[in-house]
């Protein structure tokens, strides 16, 4: 379960996210939207600490996960992104082999040994439903993939470390539709297992594939219920104007 | 009106097309005058210019080659039979001996008679080898044979391991211990540079604040400007003295100590070059390892630098290049003994210094001259070659994995 | 948690080696100006050396380096700009500009001392200059040129297309459009690789060992023809090569100083210049 | 099979569901009718508020399908006919409740079983459930096939009430005590047409989702 408490980000002077609180329950999927720079992509990566990487900028208010703040001084940030991991907006495979790019995160962290990561492979290519196209040419480079098997194979990798918790970020906007439509299929079967977060520019696919939905406008959390309630009767004048498309 | 200016638009249109090919005009000049002269050596006599070698008819030899003729009036070669000759004892012979052996009155006026004293010596002497000028060379005397000059070969060149311009009656021009010596300081010189410069590239793309950033780039650029004499100054007054006292050597001006400079003086390169490569790794791609709990070190060592290894391996090649073609640090500190290399601790000699060292000396259009036009042609082919290689490596887009 | 050890480790060595990498520059600068400063004086800089170089100034060696600067400025700097502004605004792309962009790029790769033999067979022997300031100044503007072409390119392409586009509809022509809009406009870039150049021509060696410098030459040139003393080639002869070495450190000292002080002074102007723009244009 | 289409299948099944409930309460009025049995028709008329209850709950997973899952084409056609459908078989459910109001309210003595034979209520009966049960076959098998067939049933059954309301005009005329009954009797008979145009409507709207063809108010023969 996910917790945000008054969260409030500032790039800078810039106040990003302003007073945000919400929770996210455990196996469900939980779409952010907004327009461009709304911060709900902010809100994302604070909850991996990705946010962490970019100079001058700090955050206040509590975020938790399972009950523990993960902006604790006690936290290990590498070991919450193991438990927290990330799908990007582009496939971004490294330039190695597709069975190097899933053992990578196995390996960084020293988890198992040879036989151990190359069972975890093959269950993460499976549970990312990328094992039967590339069981055959495990050997060869992630780039010789398309864009949707690349996109498959990041997330893979990301499952191939056991996480709890599937950040994605507009995992889906550099794909074409049928490459969309399997991720959206991949979130909806992961979700038995995976608690998900996306943000997504895509409307309908939030509403596809969420159970909960999360308006973010200028930085401030508008309305955040059921995707259902959200896309037929929302509480907020600005979120019907924006999921319409009167938004202006 | 209008039409003047639509003209004079013109011409200066057609200048401006001009003027975009000059660089290429420039290279092509420099090509032309370069091989032009360098080439020539190879239609020297493989003896010094105006002087023959002459020697006893009886003698069964029939042609020397420079390396035995400049051992032979060196004295390591006291035997015709070490160069093919009968088992007999060689008497060198240079001209100025004869002065000794005569007086004046003897020679005749003008010297006319000085022919005919040589060949009364040559004849004398069945084992002699005189080296005398043409002009005062006996000719149509049965008893002196004059050995006939060759042109200097391509393989006299390029196979030769002396560089002994200067030696009289046979200069070698032989490139090995100069190529070998410039390959040696420069190829040690990036392994000094390559580790340091490499850390200091990944300190500045991936570690420093904003703050040590400035500080630290405008001393990479300094260190860029200092004009390469002065480096030599600096290696001259202080590196060589410490070579020399911490490393217990004879002299300090060895080849280790035209690396170290070298090594100094590649840096910026390195460090510019391999920094700017690993700074376009895409950011999605360190976000991606990050995300998978990888620490800040081993994203950069297992997702960075392999991103960048083409921008680091063309750093690597300009760093090469540049230590290729140094000249006067290197002049400086390097001891220039022109010797086959054979350890880090002796003097060598590397072409830039040598063509620094001795066109001065070398008058224009003899075979000396064209023979430092040739180093300078293989300079430039060397350097043409890496620029090249390294324009086609840093292009290389990182398509393939594994 | 060995990689965190791992990463303390190495992320260690590399703030040394940064830190290294400074010490190494203020070690060469540091020795030079404290070894330099005590014979710089008015009277070092402006008299000519006495006593077989042990003694005097460096007068002549500054004067030459001044010719030689203004005479190889002169010849590349326009013929640089030139070149810069049709390989941007001109050229079509095709396999001539691509030919002599490689050409360019070679040219900038040419090792000095090659330049130096280059200037020597041409200027200096070929067409019966001698050893003399156009000869030299002819070799380092050539040696130049590429630095001028590729900061001209560079300051040109960094202005947006839109002032073109904006210029040449209102009816301008292109080559109006590039003296009144495109050249203002890089022109600060322009200068700094300038300046670039100068401080490159007033460090060089090797190009002018053979085309212009002087060993010993106490007077200063009265025409184009003469041959000079240079800063760097001055350091190199009373470094290696003067009549007694030893008595003449504390003059190369300040020789070197002088000529450091030249070279960095030009590189930091154009430093300045160039975030001093730099920040200026984007602001804009 | 994607997320999406099992969503769709399920609302499908919905309907299929309320069909059946909708066709068991049309047989009961029948045999409630011809047996006169008050508690079958109460039970019909109690069961009527599960039908609403399906047609609101139809209604708004329709609403939700088409926001969340915004269909396209033959989906979009789908739940659009599905929406119909559904609300058209609640008017069915209540025609039928009618049905057994009409036998609650006793106040109306049997016609003379002569009558009701001539009137043929008991065919009449027999064709509407059987039109209501092949239009569940057509779009369970999304098979437009027997449109005609139960179209041409709805003819029949319109000619039938056009046949009935001689027959009890004549049939009052003879016997005046007879008149509230008779009435009575016509509007049942009226009901039993409508439902008949209903089914109608469901066939219509099969056609329009599996074929795309639009038959409404004689849009075909307009067309012709």
């Amino acid at each position: 379960m996910i917790e945000a408490k008054n969260v409030n980000f500032y790039y800078g002077n810039f106040h990003a996210l302003k007073n945000i609180s919400m929770q996210m329950e455990a196996n469900t999927v939980t779409a952010f939207i907004g327009p461009s720079g709304c911060g709900k992509s902010t809100f994302l990566r604070i909850l991996n600490r990705m946010n962490d990487l970019i100079d001058d900028t700090h955050l206040a208010g509590e975020c938790l996960i399972d009950g523990q703040n993960i902006y604790d001084k006690s936290v290990q940030v590498d070991e919450l992104r193991k438990k927290v991991g990330m799908v990007f907006q582009k496939p971004n495979p490294f330039p190695k082999s597709i069975f190097e790019n899933v053992a990578y995160g196995l390996r960084v962290n020293s988890m198992g040994d040879k036989s151990f990561i190359a069972g975890r492979v093959e269950e993460s290519l499976r549970g990312a439903a990328l094992w039967e196209e590339v069981k055959d040419k495990l050997k060869k480079s992630a780039f010789e993939l398309s864009g949707g098997q690349q996109q498959r194979l990041c997330i893979a990798r990301a499952l191939a470390i056991s996480p709890s918790i599937l950040l994605m970020d507009e995992p889906a906007s550099a794909l074409d539709p049928i490459s969309t439509s399997k991720i959206e299929e991949l979130m909806y079967a992961l979700k038995q297992k995976y608690t998900i977060v996306i943000v997504t520019h895509n409307m309908q696919q939030a509403a596809r594939v969420s159970d909960k939905t999360g308006f973010f406008m200028l930085g401030e959390l508008v309305e955040y219920c059921d995707t259902k309630k959200m896309f037929l009767n929302p509480d907020k004048a600005q979120t019907q104007n924006y999921i319409t498309g009167k938004f202006g | 009106m209008r039409r003047l200016k639509r003209i004079a638009e013109r011409m200066v249109e057609g200048l401006l097309t001009l003027s975009g090919g000059v660089t290429s005009l420039a290279i092509l000049l420099i090509i032309i005058f370069l091989f032009k002269e360098g080439l020539g050596l190879f239609n020297s006599p493989n003896v010094e210019k105006g002087y023959s070698l002459c020697v006893n008819s009886s003698n069964e030899i029939v042609r020397l080659n420079p390396l035995q003729i400049k051992n032979i009036f060196d004295y390591e070669v006291s035997n015709w039979q070490e160069v093919g000759g009968a088992d007999e004892e060689i008497m060198p012979f240079r001209f100025d001996e004869i002065f000794s052996q005569y007086s004046d009155e003897e020679l005749g006026e003008d010297y006319a008679l000085l022919p005919q004293r040589l060949s009364e010596v040559i004849a004398k002497h069945p084992n002699i080898i005189a080296f005398l000028p043409q002009k005062y060379t006996p000719k149509d005397e049965a008893s002196v044979k004059v050995l006939p000059t060759k042109n200097i070969s391509f393989a006299d060149f390029f196979g030769g391991k002396e560089w002994l311009p200067t030696a009289t009656p046979s200069p070698l021009y032989g490139l090995l211990p100069l190529l070998l010596g410039t390959l040696w300081v420069s190829i040690f010189a990036i392994l000094i540079a390559l580790p340091l410069g490499l850390g200091v590239a990944i300190y500045l793309s991936e570690l420093a604040t904003e703050h040590a950033g400035k500080f630290l780039k405008p001393a990479i650029e300094l260190l860029a400007g200092i004009p390469s004499v002065v480096y030599g100054f600096f290696g001259l007054v202080v590196l060589v003295p410490l070579v020399q006292r911490s490393l217990n050597l004879p002299v300090g001006e060895t080849a280790f100590t035209g690396s170290l400079i070298l090594a100094i003086m590649a840096l910026p390169t390195i460090i510019t070059v391999a920094e700017d490569a690993m700074r376009n790794t895409p950011r999605a791609m360190r976000e991606a390892s990050l995300a998978l709990g990888a620490t800040h070190w081993q994203t950069i060592y297992k997702v960075v630098v392999p991103y960048a290894s083409s921008g680091i391996s063309a750093a690597v090649v300009l760093g090469v290049g540049r230590a290729i073609g140094e000249t006067m640090a290197v002049l400086m500190v390097t001891g220039n003994a022109a010797a086959m290399p054979r350890s880090l601790f002796e003097s060598v000699r590397t072409i830039p210094a040598t063509i620094a060292a001795e066109l001065g000396e070398a008058p224009a259009g003899g075979a000396h001259y064209q023979s430092l036009f040739l180093l300078g042609c293989i300079l430039f082919v060397i350097t043409m070659m890496v620029s090249i290689s390294a324009e086609v490596i840093s292009k290389r887009q990182y398509s393939k994995g594994v | 948690m060995n990689k965190k050890t791992s990463q303390k480790v190495a992320f260690l060595t590399f703030r040394l080696l940064g830190l290294l990498v400074v010490g190494i520059l203020f070690w060469i600068l540091g020795f030079i100006v404290y070894n330099g400063i005590g014979i710089i004086s008015w009277e070092f800089l402006t008299t000519a050396p006495k006593e077989g170089m042990t003694a005097g100034g460096i007068l002549p060696a500054i004067v030459g380096t001044l010719c030689l600067v203004v005479g190889s400025v002169i010849f590349a700097f326009p013929l640089g700009v030139m070149s810069g502004i049709y390989m941007v605004e001109y050229a079509k792309n095709g396999w001539v500009v691509k030919l002599i962009r490689v050409m360019t790029n070679n040219l900038g790769s040419i090792p000095s001392v090659v330049f130096g033999l280059f200037g020597m067979a041409l200027f200096v022997n070929t067409l019966g200059f001698g050893d003399s300031i156009i000869a030299g100044s002819l070799t380092l503007g050539l040696l130049v040129l590429p630095l001028i072409i590729r900061t001209t390119e560079e300051a040109l392409k960094a202005i947006p297309s839109s002032f073109r586009t904006g210029s040449l509809a209102l009816g301008a022509t292109k080559l109006q459009t590039i003296r009144r809009v495109v050249l203002p406009m890089a022109f600060p870039n322009i200068i700094t690789g300038l300046i670039l150049s100068v401080g490159r021509i007033s460090g060089e060696t090797a190009p002018i060992l053979f085309t212009v410098a002087a060993y010993f030459l106490p007077k200063l040139p009265h025409s184009i023809f003469d041959q000079v003393m240079a800063l760097p080639y001055h350091l190199y002869v009373i470094a290696t090569s003067g009549t007694d070495i030893e008595a003449s450190r504390p003059i190369a000292y300040g020789t070197a100083l002088v000529l450091i002080a030249i070279v960095l002074f030009m590189n930091t102007l154009a430093g300045m210049l160039r975030r001093y723009f730099g920040k200026k244009v984007k602001t804009n | 099979m994607k997320h999406t289409e099992r969503e769709l299948q399920s609302l499908k099944e919905e309907v299929s569901q309320m069909w059946k409930l909708v066709l068991s309460q049309l047989e009961k009025a029948k045999q409630s009718y011809f047996s006169g049995d008050i508690e079958l028709a109460r039970e019909i008329a109690s069961r009527e508020k599960r039908v609403d209850a399906f047609e609101l709950k139809i209604d708004s997973d329709c609403e939700n399908y088409i926001a969340l899952f915004s269909p396209v084409a033959v989906d979009l056609r789908l739940v659009l006919s599905l929406m119909k459908i559904s609300s058209t078989l609640e008017r069915i459910g209540d025609f039928s409740e009618g049905i057994a109001r009409h036998v609650i309210e006793e106040d109306c003595n049997r016609m003379p079983p002569q009558m009701l034979e001539d009137l043929q209520l008991d065919r009449m009966f027999d064709m509407l459930t059987g039109m209501l049960s092949d239009s569940f076959v057509a779009l369970e098998s999304e098979n437009t096939k027997l449109a005609g067939r139960i179209l041409a049933k709805d003819k029949e059954i319109d000619a039938m009430y056009c046949n009935s309301i001689a027959l009890i005009d004549r049939f009052l005329s003879e016997n005046p005590s007879f008149i509230h009954c008779g009435l009575k009797t016509l509007l049942l008979i009226r009901k039993l047409e409508r439902i008949g145009d209903h089914c109608g409507n469901i066939v219509e709207e099969i056609v329009f989702y599996v074929d795309a063809k639009v038959l409404k108010h004689g849009a075909k023969q307009n067309k012709e």
